[in-house]
């Protein structure tokens, strides 16, 4: 098996960092192929069990990334984004699943770099990290 | 310094020095101590009290004090201030007024408009400056027999570099017209 | 041909956009034009704005009807259905009166066609120009063939013909064809030369061969007009030599110019005839050249003069009104030799290139570092009113938003560096006067540390020329009247505001005036119109404004041109356009047809297509897989009309480039073809494709089937039903508050022909505008304020309850009924939409035993003795003023921004009346913001005494014999002065009225001052956050007569976007209950941000008000069992969409058999 | 100090005077009926039940060492509308502590309950007591069991109580309106009954009960047994951690599962109507188990069963009580508990929140601050 490619599902916020990304894509800053962004409204309706679906499938990590607090177009999603990230991570470490698998970051619009430098950060972190167990293991 | 009472000089409008008073603060008047004006004047180190001081003190009418200052004295009249005030005040003018306004006050004033008085009756006479002859007659209003002990030295190193001229009618009367415009424009003939 | 809009609004900046779409949402159509070949004016350069340091441009989007406009980040672009955006556009000329205006406009070519550019930046790396990019403020360089600005889309590029050295490298770089140099059309282009030396045609000859101009020559006057009366090949550009023999030149000229007026005439002079041409120049010949021409600058010259003859278009238009929102340029600094080292020091920028050097698009990636020498900067200086309040540069006016920069730019600075930056900010007066902007300076000098200095930087120098750093050295006077010398890395000036660059040719081409300052002139009372009727400014046209002013500007001004194109050209009754209806689909099994456009060929060269076509045909539900041209031309758009007829599906996958553009389009072919425009989508197959030419085709084949089958997977489980049916809307309007606020928002909606109830407690009309007896600016209020009151009286659409309360409102949005109760008992009054107008009042800020003394009294009531003459100024000994009583403190740290304005008209009403009076005024910061820093200036020469005081040590009132005593300390003189006048007058600012029972009937919020709390400080200044609720006035803060006036014409024309709605329709993707699952635990209710959903006690239901729900899909993250769900991402799409992005990938083993055998295209059941 | 009274025991028979004291408790007119445990047919199961004629109470036993099923979501539904008086209901601690949870989801209503809340010794698993009370007269084991376990007894008549209950660090219900304590005190004595909310004192005062003092013997017991329990569950909960330290562990824990959702049906916190695992959104395409299939070569049915329990642990882990009626609805016998009050100490802890400790704090996810858990993303907030 050549070297380790790890995959990430990003669940984006269709208002900042989908535009970030969007100029991070144009620019062809992020050079990694295994990077799938979903597009969701807004952070705040990232269900718990979407995070939890993805890493049960394969995913090495699961990005939640939105706009900066007070940016939300929504007002407030981010804010409870981030208490649904802090739950799931409690529950998860206890499961051998480091918390670096499931990461929440703020990406501003105009900063198609920051979210570039994000994505390759995080790539690196769960190259060392290795690939997650469910990606051999079948579990359901 | 205990607290100085601010007076309320415009009632007194009887006379000249009122006026001139008056002319100074409206110059000065829209000047929001900015400070631009003390930080680009090259002579601000020696002075007792800076330039925005000097106006400041000139709005609220502190005629006394101002003119007790050698400020306006150490005015070259280089222009700078004039030049950078963001609002555009004729500072400059104002400090010669202010030079005006204590010759015309006299008292101990008198002695520091001496200098001035003499130089431009000296480059009346001769239609040049005549350094002997300003500085005689300098010491003569003066009266101070030490005074031409202390400037000595500078006139030796004038005498060796030729800078003191002896006395020549040469170029006397040319600069009257120029004096008698400035009298009727004044109307002080 | 002739194309009709309601109204042009000139500027595309944050206010036209506003204004544009404030007149869209109403259902006018727009025309928005800007001479920049982008949109967003200067926001585009600003990441963060005060006072809340968030962008947060996208919340001007509509909040109904969301389908018709774009939703996503403001930064990318706007597309609205009814506004037609026109780039690199300008006004030539104007004639026609209001209703009825005929508009010719410019429009500059980009030379790159949109459809065919992908932003693959290929030209702009061959182009050998570098000049400044205006983007980054001048710190990088870009090339003539460049992207506006990096973040917009479309995003294609733009050709900048002035810096382009017509070398063609882009032209030959460029994949997809997209520059179009126009070269075909060349051989149409016929150039004639007249010139009795045959050397000059020969040289032209061969310079010009590989220009494929088809040249002729003549050698006298009379065949050179023969040539030009020959129509078959009209002659565009001749070439007229001085010394031509047989007629002479001028003759020839004018003959030429009869046979074709746009004929191009070019005088060739030798040297001495030059004086001779430009004489003739003035009868219509349009250059003028000395021979002999050298090649090196014929050839370019040529080549755009016939590039731009060619490209650029006039458009007539036919428009109701014209907004004006040009905005402002910022103050260059570098014109004219400044003391203060700007262009000399690299160490001295502009606040607009610090702006850059923070953002995450500018020169350093948001990494403060120095221009120049790349020195981390940790010590940064701002120095304010450069270039304004400045008398020597023209400009004694205030740029009313430099201070605010300033302060937020500090904590930019100290948050990139993550606190280590030292900050300090060198002013005069620091003018925080908007809403929440004392607070915002306050944090920022106690908690994050921000120096503020009040002095004047007077010199700035190089630290120390030995070493060679580029660090620099401040020199200032301190308070003290100490000279102080500090070094700093970085200083910063705080520029001021200029009109924008062409207002002068504008306001002679519209016939509007402009001020003394340029801007273009407005009245105090009507602050959105022009001189011209029919014409009106928005934004920062008649002024510098921050962004909520300029949006409250803006919205003034569309109520205007709203009300003029009713008035002028009455619409006949919008009928509502025709509710699509779409094929219902909900009982058909899912059929996909995906569209793959192949038009770039990048796609061809990285992604074997067969195997690509192969796989999505094994896809679930995939019924056919086709390839078409080019999906952004129109054949491209019919192949898939065609295929969509042919195959019936009834979900539709496009593969193309710039998905965002393309959702216009998805909503005609929805249409046309009768497919609700959910149940389609367009994937990006381009960005994967674009970086990785070199790479295995298995690895991008695989990225791009991994977008497209997530992409078709959540189609598949996209819910066909019909959205709800829309709400009717009560077209009738609540005003409550009967003041110059409510006043002016009744009459601005009664003119649309919609019916206003105006409620007032008090028992006449006027509220505290009755007050103002005279303003600064000598306009008269009393008379203003009859006029208003006696039409607001008379108008046939208002009824106003005088000495009346609403007592009960209820309802949901759209159709709200309120009891009003009235001295002769209740009315109920249905309506759609309710502006507040509470009002505000002087703050009785009195200390124990001031009231007593006759000899104290407020601003307010000074005025009013001044006006009835009850004062006897000559009997006064002098008057002392002290602003910020009790007030910009702990109690109430806001700014009144009124109380300065007010000090300075009774002062100079106090001089005028008796020129000997001596006045002294006590101050912190003298807020004259805008045009009215020259009655400051008025003021100062007028002999009033100015003498700052600060928190620390106030001015302290003693008594002696009913005299008042005012001790303070003069920081100048740094000397205790007293000052014994006969009159102390204090401003204490403004207070909000009691609005805590309308708080609790409407469920609206209120500020930490009391005032009403706005849904967002810049971008929605008089929206609430619960919708069709609006609020002006003094009631939403504390503002001049003219600021009320605008915020209430503002509130109006939001109002207005309501009523003129027949029907109210939501956006598709809103929220959903599924009623059995529902266990009404009420976790989505108290999610919801919007308060758009409640509790239905009857049937025990959840209910959604699916006008308020803005899609966000909190509710549907809350809900354990997905009862509440979110269209567009129910949970089956979005767990599929999952499943598809991993699938596939490199587990450990590869995938054994493609999947053929899986189940093929009918099978997949629904 | 909530104020307390005792209750007179004759004849060493505390579960007659606790039917006296629960009779007068009827006759209030505040009161509409108790719903108390009851045995119903001689040596069969005791099961909760609505007494309002006080003749009934003859068979009410709140010392039993049973517990069917979780009461609390009974009382939701006898409490869930308008009423005029009251239910009182006699429930163990960790079912008031469910109750409170079902409150804040607007699933219960607290003003249409009275809650008298009994210290819990333990209680066996369903089938265990039916073997305990087999042949012997329920009530008079039930006394024996108190005795016994007041005594110290591991596991008082031979069989070991439930682990849930061993590890249960709350046998007195702090939150009800009146309790009855009985550790620490010699029950065939008296027993102390103290009330702790305003409507508890206002009951307690209209029944007229003689005062008691506050025996010092009640502290230190409850002290000893609270610590004896916490050291039980702190040992449980290491061995959970170390049976599912990893996803593979975690599926081998679980491997008995078969999605029947009993665990979910049972517990008390878990109101949904249906749970999203039996709904539409999780019956799937035969395409789509092909292709999962087809990632990993086989695919185990039914499918989404690690799956379940990780969303359940996130959907009710902070509403967890801890009351074992999972583990007891499992029909394989999968320690259902064990996990769920592992993991749910870790996000209450997280949260700094206690399952039904008051109405007053708000569930952790319904609520957030602007400055938080800047930890989450990265230290930046």
């Amino acid at each position: 098996m050549e070297e380790f490619e790890p995959t990430i599902v990003a669940f984006v916020c269709n208002w900042c960092t989908y535009t970030a990304a969007d100029l991070a894509g144009t620019a062809r800053m992020t050079q990694f192929p295994n990077v799938r962004l979903i597009r969701m409204m807004c952070t705040g309706m990232v269900d718990p069990k979407y995070v939890i679906k993805a890493l049960l499938a394969g995913a090495d990590a699961v990005l939640i990334s939105g706009c900066h607090p007070g940016d939300c177009h929504y007002i407030n999603g981010n804010y409870k984004a981030r208490r649904r990230v802090k739950l799931l991570q409690e529950i998860l470490t206890g499961f051998g699943i480091d918390t670096r698998r499931v990461k929440l970051t703020w990406v501003g619009a105009s900063e198609g770099n920051e979210f570039a430098e994000t994505v390759n950060h995080l790539v690196n972190e769960i190259r060392e990290l290795g690939p997650i167990e469910t990606r051999e293991l079948m579990v359901v | 310094m205990s607290q100085t009472e601010v007076k309320d000089t415009k009632t007194k409008k009887a006379d000249l020095e009122a006026r001139a008073l008056a002319d100074i603060q409206d110059m000065v008047a829209a000047c929001m101590q900015c400070g631009t004006c003390t930080a680009s004047c090259p002579n601000s180190f020696a002075m007792d009290y800076t330039p925005r001081q000097m106006w400041r003190m000139i709005i609220f009418g502190m005629l006394d004090e101002v003119l007790k200052s050698k400020t306006f004295w150490l005015c070259s009249a280089c222009y700078t201030c004039t030049l950078r005030c963001p609002r555009g005040l004729p500072l400059t003018r104002a400090m010669a007024a202010l030079k005006r306004l204590a010759a015309l006050r006299g008292g101990e004033q008198r002695k520091k408009a001496a200098f001035y008085k003499e130089f431009i009756n000296n480059v009346h006479k001769y239609g040049r400056v005549q350094e002997t002859g300003l500085m005689f007659s300098y010491f003569t209003t003066m009266m101070d027999p030490f005074l031409p002990l202390s400037y000595a030295p500078l006139g030796l190193k004038m005498l060796g570099k030729g800078k003191l001229h002896p006395p020549s009618g040469a170029h006397k009367g040319k600069l009257d017209a120029i004096f008698d415009k400035v009298k009727q424009m004044e109307g002080t003939t | 041909m002739k194309k009709t809009y309601g109204a042009l609004v000139v500027g595309a900046g944050v206010g036209g956009i506003r204004a544009a779409l404030d007149l869209a949402e109403t259902g006018q159509s727009v025309a928005l034009i800007d001479k920049k070949p982008n949109i967003g004016g200067i926001l585009t350069q600003l990441d963060y704005q005060f006072p809340n340091d968030h962008c947060g441009m996208c919340k001007m989007l509509p909040l109904t009807e969301r389908d018709g406009s774009s939703q996503f980040c403001m930064r990318k672009g706007l597309f609205h259905r009814n506004i037609d955006i026109m780039l690199s556009t300008e006004v030539t000329a104007l004639e026609g009166e209001p209703g009825k205006f005929m508009v010719t406009l410019r429009k500059r070519s980009a030379f790159v066609d949109p459809n065919k550019c992908i932003g693959c930046g290929k030209c702009s790396e061959v182009c050998p120009v570098k000049v400044k990019s205006d983007f980054n403020a001048g710190l990088t360089k870009r090339s003539a063939i460049y992207l506006p600005v990096p973040h917009n889309i479309p995003n294609h590029y733009v050709v900048d013909l002035d810096n382009c050295l017509r070398c063609w490298q882009c032209y030959n770089a460029c994949p997809t064809g997209a520059i179009d140099f126009k070269f075909e059309e060349r051989q149409g282009f016929h150039i004639l030369v007249a010139d009795s030396d045959p050397k000059t045609f020969e040289d032209m000859k061969d310079w010009l061969q590989d220009q494929n101009f088809p040249l002729r020559h003549v050698f006298d006057g009379d065949a050179a007009v023969d040539a030009l009366a020959d129509q078959s090949r009209q002659v565009r550009i001749l070439f007229l030599d001085m010394g031509l023999p047989g007629s002479d030149p001028e003759k020839v000229l004018r003959r030429g110019l009869e046979l074709n007026p746009d004929l191009h005439v070019v005088l060739m002079a030798q040297p001495d005839q030059e004086q001779a041409a430009r004489e003739l120049a003035g009868q219509g010949a349009k250059d003028v050249l000395l021979k002999p021409f050298e090649p090196k600058r014929f050839v370019p010259w040529l080549d755009k003069l016939y590039m731009r003859m060619m490209s650029d278009e006039t458009l007539d238009l036919d428009v109701g009104a014209v907004i004006l929102a040009g905005g402002f340029e910022c103050y260059d600094p570098g014109e004219v030799g400044d003391v203060l080292g700007y262009g000399r020091e690299p160490a001295v920028v502009t606040s607009v290139e610090f702006e850059r050097m923070c953002s995450g698009t500018g020169p350093s990636n948001a990494k403060l570092i120095r221009p120049g020498d790349n020195k981390p900067i940790k010590k940064i200086a701002w120095l304010q009113c450069v270039g304004s309040r400045d008398l020597k540069k023209k400009a004694d006016y205030c740029s009313s938003v430099c201070c605010m920069i300033s302060i937020k730019e500090a904590l930019l600075a100290k948050k990139l560096t993550k606190g280590e930056a030292e900050t300090t900010i060198f002013y005069m007066d620091m003018r925080t006067f908007g809403k929440e902007y004392e607070r915002y300076r306050q944090n920022a000098e106690a908690n994050d540390g921000v120096k503020f200095v009040n002095a004047r930087i007077h010199s700035v120098v190089p630290a120390d020329q030995t070493s060679g750093s580029k660090d620099i050295k401040v020199l200032y006077l301190d308070e003290a009247g100490r000279l102080q010398e500090e070094v700093f890395d970085l200083l910063v000036l705080a520029v001021g505001a200029r009109p924008p660059v062409g207002t002068k040719e504008l306001a002679e081409a519209l016939g509007i005036e402009t001020n003394e300052w340029g801007y273009c002139k407005t009245r105090y009372f009507t602050p959105s119109r022009t001189s011209a009727y029919g014409i009106f400014a928005a934004g920062s046209y008649n002024g510098p404004k921050d962004i909520a002013e300029t949006l409250i500007q803006s919205g003034a001004a569309a109520l205007e041109a709203s009300r003029i194109i009713t008035i002028y050209a009455p619409l006949t009754e919008r009928t509502p356009e025709p509710q699509p209806e779409y094929r219902n689909v909900s009982r058909e099994t899912p059929k996909i047809l995906i569209a793959l456009c192949t038009s770039c060929p990048i796609l061809e060269q990285t992604v074997d297509m067969d195997s690509l076509v192969a796989r999505l045909g094994g896809l679930a539900s995939v019924a056919q897989v086709a390839k078409i041209g080019s999906a952004c031309t129109k054949p491209g758009w019919e192949e898939i009309e065609a295929l969509a007829d042919k195959h019936s599906p009834n979900r539709i996958l496009i593969g193309a480039c710039q998905p965002y553009a393309y959702i216009p389009k998805l909503r005609e072919l929805g249409q046309t073809i009768g497919l609700n425009p959910a149940l389609m989508d367009v994937v990006d197959i381009f960005t994967p494709t674009a970086a990785r030419q070199g790479e295995d085709k298995g690895a991008v084949e695989r990225e791009v089937f991994s977008a497209l089958s997530m992409a078709s997977v959540r189609l598949l489980g996209a819910d066909p039903t019909p959205l709800p049916p829309a709400t009717q809307v009560t077209r009738k309007a609540l005003v409550v508050g009967g003041g110059l606020a409510g006043m002016t928002a009744a009459m601005g909606i009664a003119d649309h022909g919609y019916a206003v109830s105006l409620v007032e407690e008090q028992e006449t009309l006027g509220g505290q505008a009755m007050n103002i007896r005279y303003t600064l600016n000598d306009e008269d209020p009393v008379k203003f304020m009859e006029d208003l009151i006696d039409s607001v009286q008379k108008h046939p659409n208002i009824t106003v309850y005088k000495d009346a309360r609403v007592v009960l409102s209820s309802g949901r949005a759209g159709r709200f009924t309120s009891v009003i109760a009235t001295d002769q008992g209740a009315v109920s009054f249905d309506h759609g939409a309710t502006v507040l107008a509470t009002g505000g009042r002087e703050a009785n800020v009195y200390d124990y035993g001031f009231r007593v003394h006759k000899c104290v009294m407020t601003q307010r009531e000074l005025e009013d003795q001044l006006a009835s003459g009850a004062l006897d100024t000559s009997a006064l000994s002098g008057v002392a003023m002290i602003q910020c009583w009790r007030s910009r403190d702990e109690g109430r740290s806001y700014c009144s921004r009124v109380c300065c304005g007010q000090a300075l008209k009774n002062l100079l009403m106090l001089k005028k009346r008796n020129p000997e009076l001596p006045v002294y005024v006590f101050y912190r910061d003298i807020m004259t913001y805008g045009f009215a820093e020259t009655y400051y200036t008025q003021a100062r020469k007028a002999g009033a005494v100015f003498i700052r005081y600060d928190l620390k040590d106030k001015p302290k009132v003693e008594f002696e014999d009913k005299v008042p005593v005012i001790t303070a300390r003069d920081p100048i003189l740094q000397r205790e002065i007293q000052v014994r006048p006969s009159l102390l007058v204090l401003s204490g600012g403004i207070e909000p009225n009691e609005v805590s029972d309308l708080q609790e009937m409407f469920g609206v919020e209120v500020n930490a001052d009391g005032f009403f709390q706005e849904a967002e400080y810049k971008w929605r200044p008089v929206d609430f956050l619960k919708q069709r609720l609006f609020m002006c006035g003094l009631a939403r803060a504390p503002g001049n007569m003219s600021e009320t006036i605008a915020s209430a014409k503002a509130a109006a024309q939001r109002a207005v976007r309501i009523l003129s709605e027949m029907r109210l329709t939501s956006g598709s993707v809103i929220a959903e209950v599924r009623h059995s699952l529902c266990s009404l635990c009420g976790k989505c209710i108290s999610v919801c941000p919007y308060g758009a959903r409640s509790l239905d006690l009857e049937q025990d239901m959840i209910l959604v008000d699916e006008l308020l729900c803005q899609g966000c899909g909190a509710c549907a993250a809350v809900c354990p069992n997905s009862a509440s769900l979110l269209r567009g991402f129910r949970d089956q799409q979005v767990l599929s969409v999952i499943d598809a992005a991993l699938n596939g990938l490199n587990y450990g083993r590869a995938r054994a058999a493609e999947p053929e055998t899986a189940t093929q295209t009918e099978g997949g059941e629904s | 100090m909530a104020t307390t009274a005792k209750i007179e025991v004759r004849d060493k028979n505390p579960v007659a005077a606790l039917q006296t004291f629960l009779a007068q408790v009827l006759e209030d007119e505040y009161v509409a009926g108790v719903l108390a445990p009851r045995h119903l047919n001689d040596n069969g199961a005791l099961m909760p039940t609505l007494v309002t004629d006080p003749a009934m109470l003859d068979r009410v036993d709140p010392l039993a060492p049973a517990f069917p099923f979780n009461a609390a979501k009974t009382l939701v539904k006898l409490t869930n509308g308008e009423m005029v008086n009251k239910v009182a209901a006699v429930l163990k601690p960790c079912e008031i502590r469910a109750f409170v949870e079902l409150v804040k989801l607007n699933q219960g209503n607290m003003d249409n309950a009275l809650l008298i809340g009994v210290d819990c010794l333990g209680s066996f698993g369903n089938t265990e007591y039916l073997n305990y009370v087999k042949d012997a007269d329920p009530i008079a084991s039930s006394q024996e069991f108190a005795r016994a376990a007041l005594a110290g007894e591991e596991s008082p008549g031979g069989t070991p109580i439930a682990k849930a209950c061993m590890a249960c660090e709350h046998p007195s219900a702090v939150q009800a309106d009146l309790s009855i304590g009985l550790v620490g005190l010699d029950i065939d004595d008296h027993l102390v009954v103290s009330a702790h909310t305003a409507r508890g004192e206002g009951l307690l005062s209209r029944l007229g009960l003689p005062d008691v003092a506050e025996a010092p013997s009640r502290a230190k017991a409850m002290a000893e047994l609270v610590k004896k329990r916490t050291a039980f569950r702190d040992k449980m909960f290491e061995e959970t951690n170390e049976a599912t330290a990893s996803v593979e562990k975690l599926a081998r824990y679980l491997s008995g599962c078969v999605n029947c959702y009993n665990c979910r049906v049972a517990c008390p916190v878990c109101y949904c109507k249906e749970c999203v695992f039996v709904t539409d959104v999780f019956d799937h395409k035969p395409w789509q188990y092909l292709d999962w299939a087809g990632n990993k070569g086989m695919l185990k049915m039914p499918t989404d069963t690690v799956f379940y329990h990780l969303t359940r642990l996130a959907h009710m882990s902070t509403a967890c009580v801890g009351c074992g009626q999972c583990s007891n609805a499992c029909p394989n016998d999968i320690p259902v508990m064990e996990l769920f009050r592992t993991v749910a100490a870790r996000t209450q802890a997280a949260f700094g929140y206690e399952a039904g400790k008051s109405t007053d704090d708000a569930p952790p996810l319904s609520v957030f601050q602007e400055k938080e858990f800047s930890e989450v993303t990265g230290g930046v907030d």
